[in-house]
């Protein structure tokens, strides 16, 4: 798990995978959309606690690795100023077959969505901005888990 | 019995709280009371389980106990990726 | 659907896909193993029949795409001689939320692999070479669909 | 009614076969009757459901009408990925 100021390169990471005992790699990337809930956003900020993102971020990609019977796996997030486009966040994962690499990875993102104390907030075209928080999860009926209520 | 804690804010609670680190002296048992004795502080209108709490870097539940000199981070409701 | 001689360049096939309107991308590579059922392979042949591969191929991605809400998909598929740890296949998929990426990729991915004349003949370190078929699949109790079936 | 079909052979069947391609004159009906009326070319063993068969580069079914003229395509079982 590793959170980073700079750019992520997928290729690079990717190859840090490689395995001659591997038949799958499936990968998650996360990008910047230019819209979110019906407004154009222009770009994202990420706030990111390192020291407990990167802690916990590990303990998922373990988690990981005991649920499904995988090779490798890894996680890249991104802090601070993204533009329109940019890869936010990045799940790699390779197993010996194909099922277990796409459980895994899918476990990851999911895990690293709800858990790791990551904030973004979003600048919109008509100038204001605001945190993408639960009060939005809230007016779209979003129920948390009990992972995300008991911490 | 007040205790010295250091409270950290984070995201939008830091912008409402207007700095990120405070010291306080507060009579609390657990971190949910830390939460809701500094609502004025941190403002927020979350449910307490939309929110999370870390205490002294390891994440914690709101019935945690809190002891005088720990580092209570209050965190608003995630959203990474 | 593309056929490729040559090797497989994910990150160009990515940079594809790129759409401002996407949030999750999900890709999956197949790559060659050093092992299959026990036995130590040392390189694989693909011989693929092109003209039905890449119609049908076309084919699945149109079917994932009316089945998911996804923005892109495509994939490629290797032919000839391959080594260890090249990749074999590559799927990639866009769209606006990771359920539907993640489900197209796998979609296709399992139909690429049960539908497209493609063969696949294994080169064992102890010299000797088989297509990989049924008969194994037979042996481990492997049913094919009814998709295969009726071809 | 005798046909003159073109049959492909592909990976096993062709290896077996010794060619990947022949004109035959032949009795048949469907692309099944193909398939159990060259089992001495192709050799397989396998139950006809785990082969495909396409008739004029199109995927068709095994009781698919086979007519004179046409090219009838043998395939053993696929394995892409």
């Amino acid at each position: 798990m590793r959170i980073s100021k700079d750019r992520i390169e997928p290729d690079k990471l990717r190859d840090e995978l490689v395995d001659r005992g591997a038949g799958a790699f499936v990968s998650f990337e996360g990008w910047i959309r230019n819209q979110n809930e019906g407004q154009e956003v222009v770009r994202l900020e990420y706030e990111v606690y390192e020291p407990i993102a990167i802690k916990d971020g590990e303990k998922i990609i373990e988690e990981a690795k005991k649920k499904f019977p995988v090779l490798h796996a890894d996680c890249v997030h991104r802090s601070g100023l993204l533009e329109i486009g940019e890869c936010a966040v990045w799940v790699g994962v390779t197993s010996a077959h194909r099922d277990e690499a796409f459980a895994a990875c899918r476990y990851i993102i999911d895990q690293v969505k709800v858990r790791l104390p990551i904030w973004k907030k979003e600048h919109y075209a008509k100038g204001h901005s605001g945190w993408v928080n639960c009060e939005r999860c809230a007016t779209h009926g979003h129920q948390h888990s009990s992972t995300v209520a008991s911490g | 019995m007040t205790k010295r804690i250091t409270v950290r804010y984070f995201a939008g609670f830091r912008e409402k709280a207007g700095t990120d680190e405070e010291e306080v002296n507060i009579e609390v048992a657990t971190a949910g009371d830390v939460f809701a004795l500094l609502k004025h502080r941190h403002g927020s209108t979350e449910p307490l389980g939309h929110c999370k709490v870390a205490i002294n870097d390891e994440m914690a539940d709101w019935s945690s106990n809190v002891n005088d000199g720990d580092t209570v981070l209050l965190f608003p409701p995630v959203a990474g990726g």
